[in-house]
């Protein structure tokens, strides 16, 4: 017993087999991936080392150690490849002193792509939608298209209204979300219209902004307003400034001008973090009128609490083609709900399909679901 | 000149980032990168004009002598005490935020962290204000939010389930009382009987809800999560997913241009 | 009749507040509270460290900052308890700048009530930039990344960190997660150098974390108040987050008992209309 | 000592500010602005030191030590120079201090307006679009009856909630009885998504007023 157990430690490990490597696809280069079938002794070695060698002038170089890997690895990803250079790799499976080397793999080079295959079903579903839009767009110039009631934005002149007769400001909150993110330009075209109004009713408007680009675009989007109200005068610089880049600083200013510039009306459109309720109910409080709106999910259940009208979601995005009433952007509302239909048929497919392949276990039922497995 | 050129930079910008998404290979793999770098950069530029119109607003309110101009001074002069710190730090230390740096030591630790804290800690009051006020079963779709509502929340504390019963019996009776009042005055005798159906039904579903409560209540808060909660949120998701793609195909475009004119 | 209606139904805010203010000052004020069963993902993890050999090597990984400290650091402070009364080495390093010296902190005063010696029994190494680069390097040797501690000491000069030179001389890792540096930490240092790990989190990250946990690449994880809350009870050091998790308890139902009174007014106030 | 000092600092901002609770007040007001004041501050040398100066400065540090200012300029590479992009665009940003030129911001604005839209579309699609629909792609009967019906409920809510953000139709019929569930599921989900995150936010307070009484209070005793 104990010469087999002297025995067994001593011969060297049986080596790794079968190593490949192949170019790393859908990557801009520079990476190869490495697999290999485990070494038969696999439980008992101790780990792994990978080697690479590269041929300089038609000569392989030195192998270079690359990583270790601990039993029972057989893949391994070298992101530290040149491209256009050829590379082999080699495994050594190591046991206490003992170790032996696999054979060399095939040679590899890596590349950049130039189309990203996983992606296919995004492109595809990408196109489908433009062309839906683009339609509507075509069709938009010939007939009047409907657009159901949104009761959040119906409340908005009446809100500007009362704030007036009460001789109180109306504030409006942008949120937290950079100029690079849609719920705030969103949020920036609603502003526009309530700056118009702003103007018609000749009523003070205070925006604070949390993110600097957002607040030159809002100066720019109020004083605009003011001018398609015919009033560019009453357009007060000093009332649109930046107030905090930090998240809770914003809504204790926030809270500090509602105390006391008393706003009639609050609006707040855009995106939000876990400030939106510390925002709400404090302007619940003074008494204003509140049209909320925004895109964070997890959010919208304060807004619904604490404010009088909540924008839910896509009603916000909706609501620049509600507000002008512009052909065009009524277009791509309507361009949106076929897309929304073609969706469900899609959903309704592969509910199909997936019930079919519970039922008879065949992995060819997969074959939409797989579709839409993107990274 | 003036219109024209910013909508080609965003008709450009925002197409190229489009393309970029299909392709891996360089300069496209890692231009989205690349792009959010720019736009840190330009943002921090920005964040210049941003505290030049903070500062100039409060040294407004100082020269007019308002009555928060007070306040306005404490503003200015926290800013530049805290913007000199923060310097004498980064000079000191290496950088304002290496661990042993005063500043980071002591303004953000005991100045900056409890106001932010703090701040952040109101919302537990105001939760339970909007709570209060806001959950009224003013309707079908009020009274299965405030039900959803209590369940969660009592599935997610340790010893949730000794109460839930208690707090489910009383909503099942409340309902049963209005829906026993409801049912009387009314003529329609179809009408009346399921009014009557409502409160008998509840009042039998008492004890076996409450019971089902008092066994599986964290596992019946998980399935609201899970389940429903999971399925609206996908709906929710898939909208505004398609008006982000609507809206932004718009800026593209040129048609939605707020930002411009 | 009415009258009363109409007061609970229009409950002043103020006196929300202070209700709320009071159910949760009296738990932390009397330290006692309901009785509850640590989580087995805690229990694993407390079993993990009571089994480490003296004098092991364990590093903490302070990857949260201020907005998290509520939860993450009473944690910090019954695990360093923990630990130090086990005889086991502390290395404190972090991802997270600015939760740096919230580490520091809790580390030196748990050092000084138990008499440790820096150097000896415990090392605070500091920030480097780059995740998944440190990560990495460490596993290599960790003077690549970290040549000096916080105070500029070589490592070497430091009895504790002598023979410490990569995951291998380190027994367990225990990362406070308020982010995705978690995911990093079982990628990079499990995943590639079979570390073995020990996650503690908010209560928000924690779902993301728990499947780590399941598929046994963590050996433990310990998830928001209430797991510090196990955590304590196990320790038998009952403090802030078994306190804490009998007022969470109080506070919930506070606020459902005031969600009923206010439905109760609400619907008497709309009959005698 | 230092440490005692400014322990009180921080127990009397924390009191200032839940003072706001009672009603608008000086200490509130004071600590408000004591907030907004330092926290542009603080962000401003946040963002430089972790954002723009690596970013900006970085790629060109190597150069400039080598070659000083003047000489480094022939050694850009490509990195270098594609730097000069957001170089010009914070530039524009700035020239709003001088009002002949201002408009020139817009061009900024711009680039980011246009990475908002390219972003929006990515990020919808592969982000959330596909995985939500690949995600509710489920069979609806299974051998399991639980797992049937959990799936029943999912998709229905999931196309239900669809339904109610129709914009171009009337919600009447068909539509509106899909329309009308969708919105009860909506309020399911808000209710526990509200009830969800009431733990998470006591927990803040939690160690606020364990803050007050053990470590500001303590430290008296």
């Amino acid at each position: 017993m104990k010469t087999i157990l002297i025995f067994y430690f001593l011969i060297p490990p049986l080596p790794p087999s079968n190593v490949k490597a192949n170019d790393y696809p859908n990557d801009a280069g520079g990476k190869i991936e490495i697999k290999w079938e485990l070494s038969p002794m696999d439980s008992t070695i101790d780990c792994y080392i990978i080697f690479r060698q590269e041929k300089i002038k038609d000569k392989w170089s030195l192998p270079e150690t690359l990583s270790i890997l601990k039993r029972g690895t057989n893949y391994f990803l070298d992101s530290n490849c040149k491209d256009k250079i050829e590379y082999r790799y080699f495994i050594r499976a190591v046991k206490g002193e003992e170790f032996s080397d696999s054979e060399f793999s095939n040679v590899a080079i890596s590349s950049g792509q130039w189309f990203h295959k996983k992606r296919t079903s995004v492109l595809i579903l990408l196109i489908v939608i433009t062309l839906f839009l683009f339609y509507f767009l075509k069709r938009a110039k010939k007939e009047e298209l409907f657009i159901r009631k949104i009761p959040g934005l119906d409340a908005i002149d009446e809100a500007v209204g009362r704030s007036t007769e009460m001789g109180r400001p109306l504030l409006f909150i942008l949120g937290l979300g950079t100029i690079a993110e849609i719920p705030t330009i969103a949020g920036l075209s609603i502003l526009k219209r309530v700056a118009k109004k702003a103007g018609e009713y000749e009523t003070d408007i205070i925006v604070p902004c949390f993110d600097p680009l957002v607040y030159v675009a809002a100066s720019e989007t109020v004083k605009e307003g003011f001018i398609e109200a015919g009033r560019p005068d009453l357009f007060k610089e000093g009332n649109v400034f930046f107030l905090s880049y930090d998240q809770f600083g914003y809504a204790a200013g926030v809270d500090g001008i509602m105390l006391r510039e008393r706003p009639g009306a609050i609006f707040l459109q855009g995106y939000f973090y876990a400030e939106s309720l510390i925002l709400a109910e404090t302007g619940n409080s003074i008494g204003a009128i509140q049209i909320s709106g925004t895109t964070a999910v997890t959010q919208l259940p304060f807004f619904i609490a604490a404010t009088d009208y909540t924008l839910i979601g896509e009603e916000m995005y909706a609501a620049s083609a509600y507000l002008t009433r512009e052909p065009l952007s009524l277009a791509t509302i309507k361009g949106e709900d076929y897309v929304k239909i073609l969706l469900i048929i899609i959903i309704t497919l592969g509910l199909i399909l997936e019930t079919i392949a519970s039922f008879t276990g065949k992995d060819i039922f997969h074959f939409l679901k797989n579709f839409f497995e993107v990274i | 000149m003036k219109k024209e050129v910013p909508l080609a930079i965003t008709f450009i910008s925002g197409f190229v980032l489009i393309v970029a998404l299909f392709i891996p290979h360089e300069p496209f793999g890692s231009l989205q990168e690349r792009f959010n770098d720019w736009y840190i950069i330009v943002s921090g530029f920005t964040l210049i004009l941003g505290i030049d119109s903070l500062l100039l607003y409060h040294w407004r309110k100082i020269k007019r002598k308002e009555k928060e101009a007070p306040y306005s001074i404490a503003l200015i002069l926290s800013f530049i005490i805290t913007l000199i710190w923060g310097i004498h730090s980064g000079i000191k230390y290496g950088s304002p935020f290496s661990p042993n740096s005063t500043f980071l030591r002591y303004f953000y630790t005991y100045i900056f962290v409890p106001l932010q804290a703090t701040m952040f800690s109101l919302l537990a009051f105001f939760i339970a204000s909007a709570a209060y006020r806001a959950f009224r079963a003013r309707g079908l779709n009020a009274t299965l939010l405030l039900i959803s509502a209590g369940i969660v929340m009592l599935g997610r504390v340790p010893k949730g389930e000794d109460f839930a019963p208690y707090f489910i019996g009383i909503t099942f009776i409340l309902i049963a009382i209005v829906s026993f009042l409801e049912a009387i005055p009314r003529v329609n005798l179809y009408e009346k009987l399921i009014f009557y159906g409502i409160s008998i039904i509840s009042i039998i579903l008492i004890f076996p809800i409450g019971y089902l409560l008092k066994i599986h209540l964290p596992s019946i808060a998980d399935w609201i999560m899970n389940v429903p909660q999971l399925g609206a949120k996908r709906g929710l998701f898939i909208g505004i997913s398609l008006g982000a793609i609507a809206m932004a195909l718009r800026i593209i475009l040129g048609i939605e241009r707020t930002y411009l004119k | 009749m009415k009258e009363f209606f109409e007061k609970i139904s229009r409950i002043d805010r103020r006196i929300i507040y202070v209700i709320v203010f009071i159910s949760i000052l009296i738990p932390l004020l009397i330290k006692k509270g309901f009785e509850f069963e640590p989580l087995p993902e805690v229990k694993n993890a407390y079993e993990f460290i009571e089994n480490l050999p003296e004098g092991a090597n364990c590093l903490i990984s302070i990857d949260y900052d201020a907005a998290s400290m509520p939860e993450l650091q009473p944690l910090l402070e019954v695990m360093l308890i923990h630990l130090f009364r086990k005889n086991l080495k502390v290395i404190m390093m972090g991802h997270w700048p600015l939760g740096l010296p919230l580490g520091q902190i809790a580390l030196e005063k748990i050092a000084r009530e138990l008499g440790k010696k820096y150097g000896e029994d415990y090392v605070f190494l500091g920030y480097r930039p780059g995740i998944a680069a440190v990560m990495l390097n460490m596993g290599k040797e960790i003077r690549m990344v970290f040549d000096v501690d916080y105070k500029g000491i070589p490592l070497d000069s430091l009895p504790l960190m002598r023979n410490v030179h990569n995951y291998n001389d380190i027994a367990l890792l225990i990362g406070f997660e308020a982010g995705a540096v978690g995911d990093a930490w079982v990628q990079f240092a499990q995943a590639r150098y079979g570390q073995k790990i020990i996650l503690t989190s908010t209560a928000v990250v924690a779902p993301d974390l728990y499947p780590y946990f399941q598929a046994k690449q963590i050996v433990g994880l310990i998830g928001g108040l209430r797991g510090a809350a196990d955590y304590e009870n196990l320790v038998k050091k009952r403090g802030f987050a078994f306190s804490g998790m009998t007022a969470q308890t109080i506070v919930h139902i506070i606020i459902i008992i005031f969600i009923i009174l206010g439905n109760i007014g609400y619907i008497a106030l709309r009959r005698l209309r | 000592m230092i440490d005692i000092i400014f322990l009180w600092i921080a127990a009397g901002l924390t009191i200032a500010i839940f003072s706001f609770l009672y009603k608008d007040n000086p200490f509130y007001k004071l600590a408000e602005h004591i907030y907004v004041g330092s926290a542009a501050s603080f962000w401003f040398l946040y963002l430089w030191y972790f954002d723009v100066e690596p970013k900006i400065l970085g790629p060109f540090k190597e150069l400039f030590k080598t070659y000083g200012f003047l000489k480094m300029w022939p050694h850009f590479g490509p990195t270098q120079w594609i730097l000069f992009i957001p170089i010009f665009l914070s530039i524009c940003m700035l020239l709003r201090f001088i009002p002949p030129v201002a408009w020139l911001s817009r061009w900024a604005i711009a680039f980011t307006v246009g990475m908002a839209a390219g972003l929006g579309v990515t990020g919808a699609l592969q982000g959330f679009i596909i995985p939500q629909i690949q995600a509710t792609i489920l069979p609806l009967f299974e051998k399991d009856i639980l797992t049937s019906f959990n799936n029943i409920i999912i998709v229905v809510a999931t196309i239900c909630t669809l339904f109610y953000f129709f914009f171009s139709k009337e919600h009447k019929g068909a539509l509106g009885l899909f329309s009308k569930i969708g919105i009860t599921f909506i309020m399911i989900a808000f209710g526990a998504s509200f009830g969800y995150t009431i733990m998470a936010r006591v927990s803040l307070l939690i160690g606020r007023i364990h803050f007050l009484i053990y470590e500001w209070l303590g430290s008296l005793f």
